[in-house]
């Protein structure tokens, strides 16, 4: 697949010329090395800096919900002009999701499409690439990647640095958009999650010291949830202090019921961007937790979350046949 | 406290007296406490416009202004509105129950430096109790101040505290009081408007004169309007922030108000330093 | 370990049927452990997650939430949606190590002591083979 | 002050001697480097760039005890903290954090907690001798070998550990060390110096902080501060990994009838951070929060305590999941002065 910049910075400059648009939120180069940086465009000359490359990992429509509301100044008429998002088939599920839970409303977004053959993972990347000061360029390459730094081109196979949520996507095509650049892109064989595999093969003891491990390292910067673009309660539960649910200390107990915590809210509607697992500042595995979840609510409730923008919320709904075999 | 004790630890008080300013969801409960132990009520010493931490073991600490001033006895004096989780836990103190004080923190109103001076306060609200210890104070020592002014408005005459104190102010000549409410009431006897309007009415002369005034930040905002078309000099007015605080003496990091701590560097500041705050009226 | 373990068990009942079939069972004389105690919620739909890690956090080896029989709620739907909401709790907690045996969920209704002396019974016995839990118990180790 | 070597095949021993006191060194844990708490007979060879999360937690642990009590009592206990506590292998740019966020914790009132953990800790530094991407310590006063805060600074020479004494505490630890260790001479100080400079001539990110401090409130209101803040997340990454934040929320927990009154980092990109108990929130939006974290390190620490509160280790720039990088971010305030 060929995305061309052209083509993708020239919408861009459409949309963000509209009048009913506000700004644009794209992808653009970041301040060095294999950094990406999200963009926020309101004119033609913000347009020219769009990429859209295999380093583009971040899920924008995050932030489409995270924006502080305040308070109109009187006399004042409130904004409400349009904003536009660039997604990849990941991220349009999250904005599909949020239009299904009314977060947003369809009339407020424009959602340009990008279909994606798979992005990197920064880390696996650095790994075997060191990263340097200086900004690289990265392309989809045929079946693989092409990073060119410095005047140099270094062929890189897929399998190699491709991002585990990549290797298991089912969705590299927007689900929703109202703009589509480009050619959608053949869905691939996914593999198995190895990952949540792995943890569902111990037994009951193992996995609570495999995880109690990961939740020791918690240093509760709230990342996770912040960057996920499904947690937007303006006032979240486990912030409140009236009643605490989860004490601010920082100690196993506490990190446990926070991620439990937060998993469990995403339940049904997690849409495996990996973004959580991304941020996180202490490489806790997030992304098996949610990943696992989503996969209990597809095989026992054959539910999937962001991909029917007419669909009930899976919380909020049930069936009358819902599996009870656990009940006593 | 003093250096080498830990600040962090407060010390037991008994409610000695308590009663209700206000009514209504967020009541104004005042309390009358004594420290439990001797040698810190003769250790402690604050005056006019400091603040405490005070709380419930278990719950938490709020910083509240101390509303008496150290003129009137061994005694402190809070009035907390009931706001969040630990100002409703110490709504629940009764007569004998134990509060736990540390303090005093901030700065104090240059009450020294005001001598010889016209003290004028304007004050809308709760906003009364940081400012009711300088009344006291002047009243206490009135042979070294020129004369005193109040201003005291609020939304109606219910929400008025320390309403008991102003009939017997209003029979000294060199002390006056001024009440206003919002909205006309049956039986008010005293101005019906705004704080600030009533300023630019009873129109105080700047000469040789200190302008204390707190109160919600509307208020502030409209009154220091007032003030200056009155021909107020930025040096004469004073006013006290709040901001969220946690420990009190400048660590927690969190009261900053630009390059100021409130608990430390304030609560205190004259006009002419916080015009060049940018925080402070955020 | 030669004194026998005595389970914690924190249950949720719902105002309506379980906690009325706990009280039938205690009217009628049913003997059941008295390892359990017993918070009432208006339904077992309103039970939060977060009251069953709560419970773990602070000292419950075991919790159990009981409800109207589907169909049977007070509120139509109430424990339909408990149903889903805790089904997915009780995946997520294996998954993160938590011993299912520590979680469980029943329909009782009014009518049913002798149902509710086998539930209890039940999950008393499991929180036993469990043990006591220490997994992410708020420990004062560090404080 | 004197110089001592060690060979490297002694560390193990160096370590050992130890004994009695706590020892936090950086430890491998499944997903890179972190300050821990050393086993009895462990001792890794301090090889790595730097840990995620500073050690800043030796002195001002993330959740710390500060008062033990009984609900509805009102007697008060402190925790006690007597043990004597080495921190091995810390960078000088943490050292120097350290040294930073001293001042504040002794200014005026002093903070029990820090200063009693201060006085017990020597403070063991490692010299880079190959720093990372983002290291820009030379820019905000720092250098790969700076001894501030330090009270023994070693530098690998390859074969051996060079140590210098910088106060009387690493002096005294010299001491316990005995013949484990051997008088270096002019030729490994040469060495020191000639490694120095190639660490710094590594450090290619720089910012240039002149004039900043005095220049940033002039710039309350440019318009750099709606663009650096548009893409944050308002996460707590930045803050936590910085070794010189020092923000804290205190808490009181209840457990049964055992209760604590605890602190725990806290961090200005919260939004709940400054909100007041009536809604109102003096900085509402990300954009006041950025404001107000790059006018704290750069502008307000300036003021009070003459230094800039930025190390420059980099950990900000490399963890932001969202590129703000506090070197651009210096960079576009420098040119809009």
């Amino acid at each position: 697949m060929k995305m061309d910049l052209e083509q993708l910075r020239k919408t861009a400059a459409e949309v963000v010329a509209r009048d009913d648009v506000k700004y644009l939120v794209g992808w653009k180069q970041g301040t060095y090395g294999y950094r990406v940086a999200p963009g926020f465009v309101e004119d033609a000359a913000g347009a020219a800096e769009l990429i859209f490359s295999p380093l583009c990992t971040a899920n924008l429509a995050t932030y489409l919900t995270l924006v502080e509301e305040l308070p109109i100044p009187r006399g004042q008429e409130p904004d409400d002009r349009k904003v536009a998002v660039m997604v990849k088939g990941c991220d349009s599920r999250a904005v599909t999701q949020l239009i299904v839970e009314k977060g947003i409303k369809k009339d407020e977004v424009v959602v340009i499409g990008c279909p994606c053959p798979g992005v990197v993972d920064p880390n696996l990347l650095a790994e075997k690439y060191p990263e340097t000061e200086d900004q690289v360029e990265m392309k989809w390459n045929g079946e693989g990647f092409l990073l060119l730094r410095g005047g140099e081109e270094t062929k890189i196979a897929r399998d190699e640095v491709l991002a585990e949520k990549c290797r298991l996507c089912r969705y590299p095509n927007p689900v929703y958009s109202d703009i589509m650049l480009g050619d959608p892109v053949e869905p691939w064989e996914t593999d198995e999650d190895k990952g949540v595999e792995e943890v569902e093969g111990k037994d009951v003891e193992e996995r609570a010291e495999y995880w109690a491990e990961q939740f020791d390292k918690c240093v509760r910067c709230y990342s996770c949830r912040n960057v996920c673009p499904l947690c937007y309660c303006q006032d979240c539960v486990l912030d409140r202090l009236n009643p605490t649910w989860v004490n601010r200390a920082v100690n196993f107990s506490e990190n446990t019921a926070f991620n439990i915590a937060r998993a469990f809210h995403l339940g049904g509607r997690c849409i495996e961007c990996g973004e959580c697992e991304r941020v996180c500042p202490a490489n806790i595995p997030l992304g098996k937790i949610n990943r696992k979840l989503a996969r209990e609510v597809r095989d026992k409730y054959g539910f999937e979350p962001g991909v029917d923008p007419d669909a009930e919320p899976f919380q909020a709904s049930f069936k009358p046949d819902d599996p009870e075999e656990f009940i006593l | 406290m003093k250096n080498g004790t830990n600040p962090y630890i407060p010390y037991p008080a008994t409610v000695e007296e308590t009663w209700y300013e206000t009514g209504g969801d967020r009541c104004i409960k005042t309390f009358k406490v004594v420290f439990d132990d001797e040698k810190v009520r003769k250790e402690w010493s604050h005056l006019p416009g400091q603040c405490a931490m005070i709380g419930v073991l278990g719950i938490g600490e709020s910083m509240i202004s101390i509303s008496c001033s150290p003129t009137e006895g061994d005694f402190l004096r809070f009035s907390v509105m009931r706001m969040g989780k630990v100002t409703q836990a110490l709504h629940q103190l009764e007569v004998g129950d134990k509060m736990m004080v540390r303090g005093p923190y901030g700065n104090n109103f240059p009450v020294d430096d005001w001598q010889g001076k016209k003290i004028l306060t304007i004050g809308g609200g709760v906003g009364q109790a940081p400012l009711r210890p300088i009344v006291e104070y002047v009243k206490a020592n009135r042979d070294e101040y020129e004369g005193l002014t109040m201003i005291y408005g609020a939304r109606t005459s219910g929400d008025l505290c320390f309403k008991g104190e102003f009939e017997e102010m209003s029979k000294c000549d060199d002390l006056a009081c001024h009440l206003t409410i919002d909205v006309e009431e049956e039986g008010w006897g005293h101005n019906v408007g705004f704080v600030p309007q009533m300023l630019l009415d009873l129109n105080p002369s700047p000469e040789n004169t200190i302008v204390i005034t707190c109160g919600p930040p509307i208020m502030i905002r409209f009154v220091l309007e007032n003030l200056k078309k009155l021909g107020f000099e930025d040096e004469q007015i004073y006013t006290t922030l709040e901001n969220r605080m946690k420990c009190g003496i400048g660590k927690c990091g969190r009261c900053n108000a630009g390059n100021m701590y409130v608990c430390k560097d304030g609560p205190v500041f004259s006009y002419a330093v916080l015009k060049e705050i940018p925080e402070a009226f955020a | 370990m030669s004194a026998e373990f005595n389970p914690n068990i924190v249950a949720f009942l719902c105002n309506w049927c379980s906690y009325a079939g706990a009280d039938l069972a205690g009217t009628s004389r049913v003997n059941y452990p008295s390892n359990i105690q017993i918070i009432r919620v208006m339904c077992s739909g309103r039970v939060n997650p977060l009251y069953v890690m709560n419970a773990l956090q602070q000292g419950a080896d075991g919790v159990l939430v009981s409800g109207c029989h589907p169909g049977d709620c007070h509120y139509m739907e109430g424990n339909f949606f408990a149903r889903r909401r805790l089904g997915m709790l009780k995946d997520l907690m294996e998954f993160v190590g938590v011993d299912p045996k520590r979680f469980h969920m029943s329909w009782v209704s009014a009518s049913e002591g002798h149902k509710w002396k086998e539930v209890v019974e039940k999950t008393v016995e499991d929180a036993k083979e469990a043990g006591p839990f220490e997994g992410f118990r708020r420990r004062q180790i560090d404080w | 002050m004197s110089a001592m070597l060690l060979n490297k095949e002694k560390w193990p021993e160096f370590v050992g001697k130890l004994t009695g006191k706590k020892v936090w060194a950086p430890q491998a844990d499944s997903e890179g480097m972190r300050f821990a708490l050393l086993a009895e007979g462990e001792a890794p060879v301090p090889d790595y760039n730097n840990t995620r999360v500073p050690p800043k937690g030796v002195l001002f642990p993330q959740t710390e005890t500060m008062l033990k009590f009984q609900v509805k009592a009102t007697e008060v206990d402190e925790p006690e903290l007597d043990q004597e506590t080495v921190v091995l292998g810390l960078r000088p740019c943490d050292a120097r954090a350290m040294a930073i966020v001293e001042k504040l914790f002794k200014w005026d009132i002093d903070d029990p907690y820090f200063i009693k953990r201060r006085d017990m800790v020597t403070l063991v530094g490692l010299a880079c001798n190959d720093p990372g991407l983002n290291c820009f310590c030379p820019s905000v006063g720092g250098s790969p070998a700076s001894t501030e805060g330090l009270d023994l600074l070693m530098v690998d020479l390859g074969e051996n550990y060079l140590l210098e004494a910088v106060t009387g505490k690493g002096e005294a630890l010299l001491k316990e060390m005995g013949d484990l260790l051997s008088e270096a001479g002019a030729d490994e100080a040469k060495e020191k110096e000639k490694l120095v400079k190639e660490a710094e001539g590594k450090i290619k990110r720089t910012v240039d902080t002149e004039g900043v401090p005095e220049g940033l409130p002039g710039l309350w209101e440019d318009p750099l501060w709606g663009k650096v803040s548009a893409s944050c997340l308002g996460c707590g990454t930045c803050t936590y990994l910085c070794p010189t934040c020092h923000c804290f929320d205190i808490q009181d927990e209840v457990e049964g009838f055992d209760a604590r009154r605890c602190r725990t980092w806290d961090s200005c990109m919260f939004g709940e951070y400054t909100l007041h108990t009536s809604g109102h929130n003096p900085r509402p939006t990300r954009k006041e929060r950025t404001r107000n974290r790059i006018n704290h390190k750069y502008s307000y620490y300036v003021d009070k305590f003459d230094v800039i509160a930025c190390v420059g280790c980099g950990r900000c720039s490399n963890l932001c999941p969202v590129n703000i990088d506090i070197i651009d971010t210096i960079r576009q305030v420098k040119e809009a002065l």
